[in-house]
């Protein structure tokens, strides 16, 4: 185990973007956010939940895909895709990790998707502890341990030092690069910090969910529960929930016609949430609201599950508990659908 | 159980089991004290989780567009700037007020969990408004903040506290009026030079990720079809994959509710990244005044907003940009 | 010095104009029988009345590239259609302010009344505006970057 | 895939020689969808639409482009070229490459590129038309003549002529206008009165027309074919059907004082009156404002020496309601307010006059009963000068910018009927130019001149000033080059004329454009002079601008062909560029029928499926095709983009925009 005093973090960060591109927490505009760390940069490691998860920067919000150009009447297809250069992910919190599992399952699985796979392969995960979760946070649901997330580099950090621990290979070489700013040790008060913030997790209100009802119900039982209409009924159709989610992975793609003879085609987020969701040539297949909610929810803890050997496609980071201006969740529809099962 | 909640949950038990309307719309308990959700009551029995606190910051009036659909008569519960709005849908024929009956409640302004977050409470149990104090009760013990460290942005610059419609009003506490000028975010910006005033919005567009709340919670956005979800208007936009993208949503958006806009400052509430969108409505709220005379959209459910009227004396663009121009 | 001025001379900027059918677009017209000339890089687009110019256009105008838009219609009382250009008046007036307040320069964007007979006052509304957005440049603040990368290459 | 074929013009150098026509056809073949590109020398020529209509044939187009003059000029002419190829007239467009690009730029280079783009953004737009049928829809076969002067007069004679009912609306208790005020008329010299009362005889007897005098028109709805108009009709107190016009309630009223406005206010009438002796209809009418019994209810001595029982103090106000095919704008004129001109001094000298109060002095049925007498002393005067253009050609703020055309020759006229009534008179007429183009004009003024002695004088007069009793016009005489100052004892001013003031209002109820200085606006200045730009409505006489009696009664006449050309047909097709509502987007929030300036927009409740069998039913809006006249203002209000507008749809608007920003 390795420490660096806080007060020169600066200079590890500085040492790690001089040789790859860096993206970590920052503080812009007053909201933090994964971005590319420039010297003289904000930093919001501290942050405990940016507003938008890790995922942007293998799976960016808007990314062409390819390029199509007209030359009077002939049109040719232009592959944009480059190497990746290799890049750091600094401070991704265990939720985050964990959601990259869920992202690669549907991803890299056959047909792997190249774009996110260059990303994915170039980069090196720098992955953080946490120290304070709050109310919101129930990733000790979906059996992650927050003072102790995997990646390449797992750091920890308290009022005095940070701590860095290699996991892989691409943690070593990174290790490497910036060793001369470390100084050996940290073990104990890693182990400490781990300690308290796990006792922090036992008595936060979302731990004890239960998840069971989901992992031992009929698919369709679940579906056809009356109280779906109850607790989509206040949601406005936003795409927030969607949009803070470390795990959902849903596009569009669609075109930009950047000038006569050039056609971007990108792609973008897209949200269940959205009334064009579902939207073919035939008309949709998801005509209300209480529809789309249902699909974000019975994907996020039946579908998913149903197909990646149980693995839900939730990691309990609580963005969507904050950020959902209606108030409206996964605890809720987790404790509504699971408190009272149907016999 | 404070009092007002205590009055309002009574009236909407005597409502409903007169059958004098059909359903409620208000605010349900949530999993916290702090996050309660907008609700459709239908019987005296799911009132139980009925609750107003100062959490209740969500506007109701643009559900009744969605549930007078479904048939029936309504009873919602509206704070005075809610009730703007109401106005507002009526103007545009989007509620029936004859299937509405309108109660106007008492507020004090309502309460940001997340400014009380920031000031380290975490696990909030419960608030106690006294005064110009707000006493927050938590896991953790309690603590005392002066209401503005902690009122919802939209509160701290409350344009009235008058209701502009009400079939019945629930007031225990007298309200104030806030002394702050709504318009001072504005003017700030005004005061910048062009340079900055695009540094200051690149900085806070930039953070936008088109999630639709704002567009989704506001009242006044209630087309059956969004010009940015209709791949026919040419304007179609899904995710800010340029920043002009960005500039363009919320130019339109803002430009669209221009002169129907109440002021009642749900899209700064809901909004993921807190982009003061209300810095956007304000600028042309407050143009309108300046350039035709005060307007108050939704102080009345009928008459035209300044974008369907003129007069032959209107400023001409360049005056009006120039900021020459005052109305007389 | 040198290179700066030649470094302006070799950026064209595109300039669209709105032109009402009934009275600046006649006036257009006007000022080409009378060959009051102005600059090529305006170029107009008619419409029934300044009233059916969209913000939504302006906007698509500046995002494919415009560097400076203008709107003209018959002068105040004088519309074809009777009140459009008092919308015309009060939309823009907002609109223009509004793009301001987001930081575009706001001599990027005009409206001027010019009637039919106004040939001369088509041709030096429309040198003047060319000459001022020819001083500001490549209107770098509302543009589709997709765009300029694409025209650039 | 579209076929669209497009056709560069070089009208014959005018855009050739500027323009590189060829490379402006060659650049554009390559354009996606282009399957036919040529230029000609003159596309609008019988060969031109035939090389057009050839190809629309042989290379199956689906949309047509051709660059050429302006939209305005003959987009008409390629429509109907390619209607009669069977291909829908609104898949052509025009790129307008002369009047606003080979005019203007000098640049050969320069030209043909922005020619290049121009017909580039016409292909996008044409890509995206579709093609448009016109509706069609009845005519009221009633025609509607505001004014009753001779423009007015005229014009109903020829409709009532043709067949057709004619209301003529007179805001004044007679018809007869300016023109019953004259004396004699130029260049003949007969008396006004002698040719005009005839034919307002004509009016009153003839069984097609209503003469509707004190009315004024209230409100206009509808459209070309379809008018329903709002007729006030004051009170007049007195029953026109029973009013003999004896006079007796005249002779017996006590208020005496009221200003003769027949006369230019220079004598008095009774407050019950009938403004002149050939009044149609001879009917009386009571001033309110001078009424002793309508005032203080103190009098009616009218009422009790009516032998017919004409006279109703309790008449108010009424409105009616007809229905018109075709409007006539007949509103005239009125000398312009001169009290600004202080050089002239007229205000402070009772005999500096103006024109039309001349006229009323030298007319047998004036207040000096055809006796010239000057106002102040009732003399004779000796030595009478003309100030000519006083108020027109003038461009301070007092004045009018243009020409009032008519002052020439009426002071020529006014010159030599002094001369030869009194042939002692001195008679000198100040003048910048002499205007005289016409029939017999310029014959006319040189008689002034040459036979009639009338001093001529070229120059400006600067001050007049009264010493001593005479009025001293003091002025330049250019030719001389020399100051003058001549002892006047009456002097005349040739005043400006101007629209009568409430055209303003008419041409709001109208839609009608109006120029700077208030003159009603022709649908074409040399092409469609008597057409407003709004279909239906017709303009004659001088609120269209200046003219004499000839060319009001010629106008006049024109207006009337073009409404016998309209009411003899049955329906109209309307325009088919009107704005339409995609009912599966519309809110029904009705802010387009807040803006909509025609009340085209109304409001059903209309069902839609939902899917899943349910149905929901919204308010939507629906946009009459008939009453539309295309402006586009409801298509922004519209937050939602349900409303568009067919021939400049957004989408095409946009694409145009995309194009000419290409660079």
């Amino acid at each position: 185990m390795l420490k660096i005093k806080v007060q020169d973090l600066n200079k590890l960060f500085d040492a790690i973007s001089e040789k790859e591109p860096l993206y970590m927490p920052l503080e812009k505009a007053g909201e933090a956010n994964y971005g590319l760390y420039k010297t003289g940069e904000k930093t919001a490691l501290d942050v405990l939940k940016t507003v938008k998860s890790a995922k942007d920067l293998f799976f960016p919000q808007s990314e062409t895909i390819v390029k199509f150009k007209t030359e009077g009447k002939n049109i040719t297809v232009e592959d944009i895709r480059e190497e990746v250069k290799p890049f750091v992910l600094f401070g991704v919190k265990a939720c985050d990790f964990k959601a990259f599992e869920v992202l690669d399952k549907v991803f890299l699985a056959d047909p792997v998707d190249t774009y996110y796979q260059a990303k994915r392969n170039a980069c090196t995960v720098v992955t953080f502890a946490c120290r304070r979760p709050e109310e919101s946070c129930f990733c000790k649901v979906f059996g992650i341990d927050a003072a102790n997330p995997v990646g390449d580099v797992t750091i920890w950090k308290d009022d005095e030092n940070l701590y860095w621990r290699e996991n892989t290979e691409k943690g070593s070489k990174l290790t490497e690069s910036v060793r001369y700013l470390f100084a050996e040790g940290g073990e104990k008060d890693v182990q400490n910090q781990q300690e308290e913030t796990r006792k922090i997790i036992e008595k936060l209100p979302f731990s004890s969910l239960d998840l069971s009802y989901f992992e031992n119900t009929e698919m369709m039982d679940i579906f056809n529960r009356p109280e779906w209409q109850k607790l989509s009924e206040a949601c406005l159709a936003c795409g927030t929930c969607t949009f803070v989610c470390p795990t959902c992975q849903c596009f569009d793609i669609r075109e930009f016609k950047a000038s006569n003879d050039q056609i971007i085609r990108y792609r973008c987020w897209d949200s269940c949430m959205y009334s064009d969701f579902t939207q073919m040539s035939h008309g949709n297949n998801r005509t209300t609201q209480m529809q789309r909610y249902r699909q974000r929810f019975m994907h996020k803890l039946v579908y998913y599950p149903e197909n990646n050997g149980g693995l839900f496609s939730c990691v309990g980071c609580g963005r969507c508990v904050n950020k959902c201006p209606q108030k409206l969740n996964i605890v809720k529809v987790v404790k509504t659908l699971g408190g009272k099962k149907d016999d | 159980m404070n009092k007002v909640e205590e009055l309002i949950v009574k009236r909407a038990r005597e409502l409903l089991s007169s059958k004098e309307v059909d359903k409620v719309i208000g605010w349900k308990k949530g999993e916290f004290y702090f996050d309660p959700s907008p609700a459709v009551f239908t019987s005296e029995e799911e009132l139980k989780d009925f609750v107003y606190n100062g959490f209740c910051g969500a506007n109701l009036s643009k559900y009744l567009v969605q549930e007078l659909k479904k048939g029936g008569k309504i009873a919602v519960f509206l704070k005075p700037c809610d009730t703007y709005s109401f106005n507002e849908l009526v103007k545009e024929h989007r509620v029936d007020k004859n299937a509405v009956k309108v109660i106007a409640i008492e507020c004090q302004g309502k309460l940001d969990i997340e400014k009380i977050k920031e000031k380290g409470v975490s696990a909030v149990t419960e608030t106690e408004e006294n005064g110009e104090e707000v006493i927050v009760s938590s896991l953790y013990g309690s603590a005392k903040f002066r209401k503005e460290e902690v009122l919802l942005e939209k509160c701290l610059t409350c344009k009235s506290k008058k209701f502009a419609v009400a079939d019945e009003t629930i007031v225990v506490n007298e309200m104030k009026e806030t002394a702050n000028d709504r318009f001072s975010g504005v003017e700030e910006l005004e005061r910048m030079s062009e340079e900055e005033r695009f540094a200051f919005w690149k900085g806070e567009l930039s953070k936008c990720i088109r999630c639709n709340a704002c567009r989704n919670v506001c009242p006044a956005c209630t087309c059956v079809k969004c010009v940015f979800d209709n791949n026919a208007s040419g304007m179609a936009t899904k995710a800010p994959a340029d920043t002009f993208e960005e500039q363009m949503f919320h130019i339109i958006r803002a430009y669209h509710v221009a002169g129907r806009c109440t002021d009642c400052g749900e899209c700064s509430r809901v909004c993921p990244q807190h982009i003061p969108l209300h810095l956007l409505n304000r600028k042309f709220i407050k143009d309108i005044n300046r350039l035709y005379g005060d307007f108050q959209a939704g102080e009345a459910d009928e008459g035209k907003n300044p974008l369907i009227e003129y007069t032959e004396k209107d400023a001409d663009p360049t005056a009006a940009v120039n900021g020459e121009v005052r109305h007389a | 010095m040198q290179e700066v001025t030649e470094q302006k001379k070799e950026y064209v900027p595109t300039i669209v104009a709105f032109c009402c059918n009934w009275c600046s677009y006649a006036g257009a017209d006007l000022a080409g029988s009378s060959r009051l000339t102005y600059p090529a890089n305006v170029k107009i687009i008619r419409v029934p009345c300044s009233c059916r110019v969209n913000p939504m256009f302006v906007l698509k105008a500046f995002q494919r590239g415009a560097d400076g838009v203008i709107l003209c219609g018959c002068h105040p009382g004088d519309c074809h259609y009777v009140t459009g250009n008092y919308y015309t008046r009060r939309r823009m007036s907002l609109l223009f302010s509004f793009l301001n307040y987001m930081g575009i320069e706001k001599e990027r964007t005009r409206v001027e009344w010019v009637s039919a007979a106004e040939g001369a006052k088509f041709s030096a509304v429309m040198n003047d505006f060319a000459k001022k957005i020819n001083e500001l440049g490549e209107n770098k603040r509302l543009q589709d970057l997709r765009v300029k990368e694409e025209r650039d290459e | 895939m579209q076929r669209i074929g497009v056709f560069i013009c070089w009208c014959g150098s005018n855009i050739a020689a500027t323009v590189d026509v060829e490379r402006v056809s060659e650049a554009i073949k390559s354009e996606p969808g282009v399957v036919f590109s040529a230029n000609y020398q003159y596309m609008c020529s019988e060969n031109g639409q035939q090389l057009l209509r050839n190809a629309i044939k042989e290379y199956h187009l689906t949309g047509v482009v051709v660059g050429s003059c302006s939209p305005r000029m003959h987009e008409a002419t390629f429509r109907k070229a390619a209607e009669a190829e069977g291909l829908n007239p609104y898949m052509v467009e025009i790129a307008n490459i002369r009047e606003h690009c080979s005019w203007i730029h000098k640049d050969r280079e320069e030209a043909t590129e922005k020619a290049i783009i121009l017909v580039r953004t016409a292909i996008a737009k044409v890509k995206l038309n579709a093609p448009l049928t016109a509706g069609e829809s009845p005519v009221t076969k009633r025609a509607l003549v505001i004014g009753g002067g001779i423009a007015g007069i005229q014009a109903a004679l020829d409709i009532a002529e043709a067949g057709f009912e004619v209301d003529i609306v007179e805001k004044n208790p007679t018809i007869g206008g300016r023109m019953a005020q004259l004396d004699k008329t130029f260049p003949t010299l007969d008396c006004a009165a002698c040719i005009l009362t005839p034919k307002m005889v004509d009016c009153a007897q003839s069984d097609k027309i209503d003469i509707l005098t004190y009315s004024e028109v209230e409100d206009v709805k509808g459209f070309v074919g379809n008018f329903k108009v709002k007729i006030r009709r004051k009170a007049r107190f007195v029953d026109e059907t029973k009013c003999t016009g004896c006079k007796i309630c005249m002779d017996n009223c006590p208020s005496k004082k009221g200003l003769n406005e027949f006369n230019m206010n220079l004598n008095n009438r009774p407050a019950i009156y009938i403004p002149f002796a050939q009044a149609i209809p001879n009917v009386a009418v009571i001033d309110p404002e001078q009424c002793l019994k309508l005032k203080s209810g103190k009098c009616g001595l009218c009422q009790k020496k009516c032998g017919v029982g004409a006279i109703d103090y309790t008449m108010t106000d009424k409105i009616i309601e007809r229905e018109y095919g075709a409007i006539v704008v007949a509103t005239g004129f009125r000398p312009i307010n001169i009290d600004k001109f202080n050089e002239y001094g007229y205000s402070e000298n009772k005999d500096v006059i103006t024109s039309l109060e001349l006229e009323r002095l030298m007319n047998a049925a004036g207040p000096t009963n055809g006796v010239l007498l000057r106002p102040s002393d009732n003399t004779h005067p000796k030595v009478i000068t003309f100030i000519q253009c006083v108020g027109s050609r003038d461009l301070t703020d007092c004045g009018k910018p243009y020409c009032s055309k008519i002052c020439c020759m009426y002071t020529a006229k006014h010159a030599m009927l002094i001369r030869e009534k009194y042939p002692d008179t001195e008679v000198h007429v100040f003048y910048i130019d002499v205007r005289c183009p016409g029939k017999n004009y310029d014959e006319f003024y040189r008689r002034a001149c040459e036979q009639y002695g009338v001093d001529y004088i070229k120059g400006m007069v600067g001050k007049v000033y009264n010493q001593n009793g005479k009025l001293m016009v003091q002025g330049s005489n250019l030719i001389e080059n020399e100051q003058v100052t001549i002892p006047s004892d009456l002097v005349v001013l040739a005043t400006a004329i101007e629209p009568e003031p409430s055209v303003r209002k008419i041409a709001t109820l109208l839609t009608a454009s109006i120029d700077t200085n208030n003159f009603l606006t022709e649908a074409h200045p040399k092409l469609k002079p008597v057409e407003s730009p709004t279909a239906g409505v017709y303009l004659a006489g001088v609120c269209q601008g200046p003219k004499d009696i000839p060319e009001t009664v010629s106008q006049a006449s024109a207006c009337a062909a073009k409404v016998i050309g309209l009411l003899v047909k049955d329906s109209l097709k309307t325009n088919p560029c009107v704005a339409q509502s995609d009912e599966s987007m519309c809110n029904g929030c009705s802010q387009c029928a807040n803006v909509c300036a025609y009340g085209a927009i109304t409001y059903i409740d209309k069902e839609f499926r939902l899917g899943g069998g349910k149905t929901e039913t919204r308010r939507v809006a629906y946009v009459n095709p008939a009453v539309c006249q295309g402006c586009g203002a409801c298509t922004v209000t519209c937050p939602s983009g349900a409303m568009d507008l067919k021939g400049f749809a957004s989408k095409q608007i946009m694409s145009e925009v995309e194009e000419i920003c290409r660079k």
